[in-house]
């Protein structure tokens, strides 16, 4: 491979990488506070992209100004699939730690619902938003960048910044700090945990608003494309370490970048054969992560 | 008293099942039945290891599509009878669980699961790219076919009616559910409740975690092989999607689950209730309404999983024996597998 | 146990020597030694978080020391895991009693005798006899989850008794007990040592390690300050410190 | 009589359906130090676990000054202002020891004067005014105990309860905590406060508890259990 095309690669996979690691940001952030790994995360992401679709298809919304609805709908969402569905278990084991599986389960099932709901009322078909900003690169020393692409790699550092300030910064991120760390000491300080676990969970799935958003520009919808984002963001997770923001933008990257220049060498496809290789390789070395705290 | 759920309701049933090919005649409605029947076999097999141990893998589907391929292939490519390439197919599984399970069984949880997946998807991924493979026609996606012989072979597994495939799965589940029944009064089977209930202290009492859930484990693929050669025999087709895909392992699981995991009925009971709603919606509204049976099969989960964490077999056995322990059913409902251990 | 091994000198069954753990920055244990004799039972003493539980975890295989070595029957027991402890002779029981749920009483301990024995049969039969043993056989078809506290700890006692050990390891066995319960736990260890076994019992009641043991060892930070009879011990300064403070010690000097 | 600070009363709770609790009566009057002490698996945690809102306990009543505390969510049981500072220090180990005690204000009434009462923290153990950025994990046993109670103190409570403070500490650790719970309670404040290190803590308390098997067996002013024989059989054995 000559180094034009495998420069290109690297690019294109720094930027779509970079989105991964925002797509994983909730994820990283729900398992990090409540230890509870979230199923059904890609479907939600595939429900944000759904909603700006039909914005865009019914009131010719551009997708970006979409974000203005898709980001407090999917923090509803979150909030309460967390408060309906979640805490029921959190309530039954009160004085313990909450089976992962149950909660993987519980997830599972709201996978399903979701996904399948979205099938019904979308069908199977393949959908697109056409707009300008599809085909607008800009040239960076000659190669040429997808704007849109790089416009969702901007708005992960953004939101991952934005995201650290804020938990390091406010009451409510201290909460939800102190609640990842040692629930019951937590709650022995007068933090409401029920509160801090809807928050994080709308938070997380409020980031998927952004995402869902920013990826339909460039990236076809069906109602089944949720698992493969979801698996792809476990895969981010556990490479960056679980909790770890930056971790989570970092392990974003090197998915992206590990992708897109195995791509070149067997079908798009295949390539994912790596990926799920890479996951395998580092769950079995090390459990916690490239990055993560154990 | 042991296993008085599985007699009370399995007899009956099986003496039902054993009769209804002489009433139902329909070949749709009796194809449906066999496949609640293929259903039950494989979320019993899944149930071997994964109801006993507690974890919960969701890559039994690569056991059931690699037993299918090896089965399709020596008949088409060797002209191996499939009942033997079904055992054939089944060892393969068996072999290739092995490695996979040494990886797997030292995470705990999600990453269990997870990494299931990801074995899963990596073998089934491979297959939709391989059209080839040593000189192996592979045929990736598009999957293969096995040739009719022409009228009903016993030896070539192919039958005109659906009747004979309906008795085969019909032995096969009785079969697995024996086998369960046996590993239950088995040290292997006290192993693995030993080690879902508290994995310390079955290793301070000898038990070596890692040795007694691979053994459960290869068992239990071979016996998802065996029902994923039945299910390529059946269509006489075998493709990577359908086969092998994380759609099968989720229903085996979801079944299961359901039903009661680590329980001898519980995955049949999870397949009754569960596939008839499937193919009824699927018959009757599925037309318009792509996909509403699996949103009724995710609400069911998660309505077990908060109600009845140890499946509807629970108060279905408190139904039957709540008389007769009435002091002990009031701390039934969460702590108990109810249909194991309740006594002889 | 043959008559020449009891006449001549008392034979060591477990040599420790020199074991040591740090976690982070805490010193748990440092370079503990300490031996028992065949057919004792030691008592294990030390205030709250003073490495009694460590020591006792390095010895079942449960973790690994960083430094010295154990000997069971002249045996080094480094590098094996708790299964193949338990298969050399050596049984433990935990601080806090999990069943095994859905499991009754004796499946609970038939789990325990099939590591001597593969059939089923054989299992059941040495589980009954070990339930007998515990006086407990009116509840042998109990669901071990339906059971109280105490006799959850005594079902784990008879777990580790049908793995037919030489030596027993015992991890806080009446906490929580009621002054009947503890006298029950007192008598059915001695009926264990009547067997037999040599015993390790990690305790905090005093009251019942002072009656049950030939002879107690106490650990303050990770360190051992005392070895010896039980009157004895508990007279020894140190010790005194170690429990009620260094002022409660000058003020009674 | 005044209203008892903390009210407990025939109170059964542990774990599932087991009773570790077995009808527990205490009561604490305003401004006193009160101890509780017992052998481990007595059920002082399991107590101080029940009050704070963590367990569910099975029967009785709880009242604080007057008002139920009972089967309350623990963030509103410390709201109330019944606040623990739980056993084995159970610090936010990632955070900073400032912000550690920032946490500790979570109700409006200890928000609104959160720097105040950060300020009197920090009067009461200097060592964490110096020390406040950098990271709990870095602190010493004696050090991040005080970091517990100080959490502890910034949601302003009207009853403290210390869950075995001198717990690993080096004894000249002991007796400098001891003396600054003898410095806080010269603020409004009722103290309970479980121990192991019983003479010390019963010197200092106004009155005890003991605590055995789930019943209380005995209570007295400190000096009074301090002389009791049953109390000294059952810690020596003699």
């Amino acid at each position: 491979m000559d180094l034009l095309t495998l420069s290109f690669a690297v690019i294109n996979g720094l930027l779509i990488g970079g989105i991964y690691g925002g797509v994983a940001l909730g994820l990283s952030l729900i398992f990090g506070v409540m230890r509870v790994i979230n199923f059904a995360h890609g479907s939600f992401l595939m429900l944000a992209m759904y909603c700006s679709y039909l914005l865009w298809a019914s009131l010719g919304l551009h997708p970006y100004v979409s974000i203005l609805a898709t980001v407090p709908f999917l923090f509803i969402v979150g909030y309460f699939v967390q408060g309906v569905v979640i805490s029921p278990l959190f309530k039954r084991e009160r004085a313990l730690v909450v089976e992962p599986t149950s909660a993987l389960l519980l997830t599972a099932g709201v996978y399903l619902v979701v996904d399948n709901i979205v099938l019904m009322a979308f069908g199977p078909d393949v959908r697109s938003v056409a707009v300008d900003i599809t085909y607008e690169s800009i040239f960076v020393a000659g190669l040429p960048i997808n704007l849109a692409r790089l416009i969702g790699f901007l708005a992960a550092i953004v939101v991952a910044a934005a995201l650290s300030f804020w938990l390091k910064h406010s009451e409510m991120g201290r909460a939800i700090r102190a609640t990842a760390q040692n629930r019951d000491a937590a709650s022995l300080s007068g933090i409401n945990v029920q509160r801090v676990y809807n928050v994080t969970f709308g938070l997380g799935c409020a980031v998927l608003g952004l995402f869902g958003a920013l990826l339909v520009p460039f990236f076809s919808i069906t109602p089944n494309i949720g698992l493969s984002f979801g698996i792809k963001s476990f895969l981010v997770v556990v490479l960056g370490g679980i909790g770890s923001i930056p971790g989570s933008i970092l392990g974003g990257l090197l998915l992206g970048v590990f992708e897109s220049v195995a791509s070149q060498f067997v079908t798009a496809t295949s390539a994912a054969i790596f990926s799920f290789g890479l996951f395998i390789a580092i769950l079995l070395l090390r459990p916690a992560g490239l990055m993560g705290r154990a | 008293m042991r296993h008085t759920l599985t007699l009370l309701l399995g007899g009956p049933l099986l003496v039902l099942a054993l009769a209804i090919p002489l009433f139902v005649t329909d070949s749709y409605i009796l194809h449906s039945i066999a496949m609640v029947l293929f259903f039950a076999y494989m979320a019993s097999s899944w149930n071997f290891v994964c109801g006993y141990v507690g974890q919960l893998s969701l890559g039994h589907s690569a056991f059931a599509g690699v037993a299918g391929y090896v089965t399709v292939l020596l008949f088409t490519q060797l002209g191996v009878t499939p009942w033997l390439g079904m055992l054939a197919g089944g060892a393969f599984a068996a072999l290739l669980s092995v490695p996979v399970g040494y990886a797997t069984f030292r995470l705990k949880g999600p990453y269990f699961t997870l990494t299931t997946i990801a074995f899963a998807e990596i073998l089934r991924i491979w297959l939709e790219n391989t059209d080839d493979f040593l000189g192996i026609p592979l045929k990736g996606a598009q999957g293969l076919t096995v040739p009719p012989v022409g009228g009903s072979s016993f030896l070539a597994f192919q039958f005109d009616g659906k009747v004979p495939y309906y008795y085969i799965i019909l032995a096969m589940l009785v079969g697995v559910m024996a086998a369960t029944a046996l590993m239950e009064r088995s040290r292997l089977g006290f192993y693995l409740k030993a080690i879902r209930g508290d994995r310390d202290g079955a290793e301070a009492l000898g038990v070596d975690p890692t040795r007694y859930s691979l053994t459960a484990l290869a068992i239990s693929a071979f016996l998802t092989g065996l029902g994923g050669a039945y299910y390529a025999q059946l269509f006489r087709y075998i493709n990577p999607e359908r086969n092998m895909g994380i759609d099968l392992s989720i229903d085996m699981a979801i079944m299961t689950i359901v039903g009661g995991q680590g329980t001898i009925l519980g995955p049949t009971l999870g397949a009754l209730l569960l596939h008839p709603i499937g193919e009824m919606v699927r018959a009757t509204i599925g037309g318009s309404f792509l996909g509403l049976h699996l949103i009724l099969y995710g609400l069911m989960l998660i309505l077990a999983v908060i109600y009845f964490p140890k499946g509807i077999i629970v108060p279905l056995q408190r139904l039957l024996d709540g008389r007769a322990r009435k002091s002990a059913s009031r701390k039934a409902a969460a702590k108990t597998d109810a249909l194991e251990g309740k006594g002889q | 146990m043959s008559a020449i091994e009891k006449i001549s000198e008392v034979k060591k069954i477990l040599d420790v020597k020199g074991i040591s753990k740090r976690f982070g920055g805490v010193q748990a244990v440092s370079t503990l030694s300490f031996h028992l004799n065949q057919g004792e039972i030691l008592g294990l003493l030390g205030p709250n978080g003073a490495g009694k539980t460590t020591a006792f975890n390095m010895i079942a295989g449960a973790l690994r020391s960083d430094t010295g070595e154990i000997l069971f029957e002249g045996r080094s027991l480094a590098n094996l895991k708790p299964w193949d402890i338990c298969r050399l002779g050596i049984a433990r029981t935990f601080q806090l009693s999990k069943p095994f749920g859905g499991l009754t009483v004796l499946e609970n301990v038939m789990v325990g005798s099939f590591v001597r024995t593969a059939a089923e049969k054989e299992a059941r039969a040495e589980a009954q006899k070990v339930v007998d043993f515990l006086e407990m056989g009116g509840k042998a078809h109990t669901d071990a989850d339906d059971l109280t506290a105490f006799d959850r700890r005594k079902l784990e006692l008879g777990r580790a008794l049908a793995t037919k050990p030489r030596l027993l390891l015992m991890d806080e066995v009446v906490a929580g007990a009621t002054p009947n319960e503890a006298g029950e736990m007192v008598h059915l260890v001695r009926k264990v040592r009547d067997l037999g076994i040599t015993i390790l019992i990690v305790e905090h009641v005093m009251k019942v390690i002072m009656g049950l043991s030939d002879r107690v060892i106490v650990l303050d930070y990770g360190k051992l300050i005392a070895d010896g009879p039980p009157k004895e011990v508990v007279r020894q300064p140190d010790v005194l410190k170690a429990y009620f403070g260094e002022r409660y010690v000058d003020a009674r000097a | 009589m005044s209203t008892p600070a903390l009210e407990v009363r025939d109170l059964w709770s542990g774990y599932g359906d087991q009773d570790v609790l077995r009808g527990i009566d205490l009561v604490l009057e305003p401004r006193t130090i009160v101890a509780l002490i017992g052998a481990n698996g007595a059920g002082k945690s399991t107590l101080l676990r029940t009050l704070s809102g963590l367990l569910r306990p099975h029967r009785g009543e709880a009242k604080l000054y007057g008002e139920s505390i009972f089967c309350l969510p623990p963030h509103k049981v410390v709201e109330r202002g019944f606040v623990q500072s739980p056993e084995g220090k159970q610090l936010f180990l990632g955070m900073s020891i400032r912000e550690n005690l920032l946490v500790g204000a979570q109700n409006k009434r200890a928000r609104a004067r959160r720097d105040q009462t950060l300020e009197e923290v920090f009067e009461l153990f200097p060592i964490l005014r110096e020390r406040q950025a950098l990271n709990a994990s870095t602190l010493s046993g004696g050090q991040q105990q005080m970091v517990a109670v100080g959490r502890a103190l910034m949601a302003l409570p009207r009853v403290l309860a210390l869950d075995e403070p001198s717990l690993g500490l080096a004894p000249i650790m002991v007796d400098r905590l001891f003396e600054s719970i003898a410095k806080i309670k010269e603020r409004d404040l009722t103290i309970l406060i479980i121990e192991q290190n019983v003479f010390q803590v019963l010197e200092m308390a106004d009155y005890g508890y003991v605590l055995e098997n789930g019943v209380m067996t005995l209570n007295g002013t400190g000096a009074e259990l301090l002389a009791d024989d049953h109390l000294r059989a059952s810690y020596l054995g003699l």
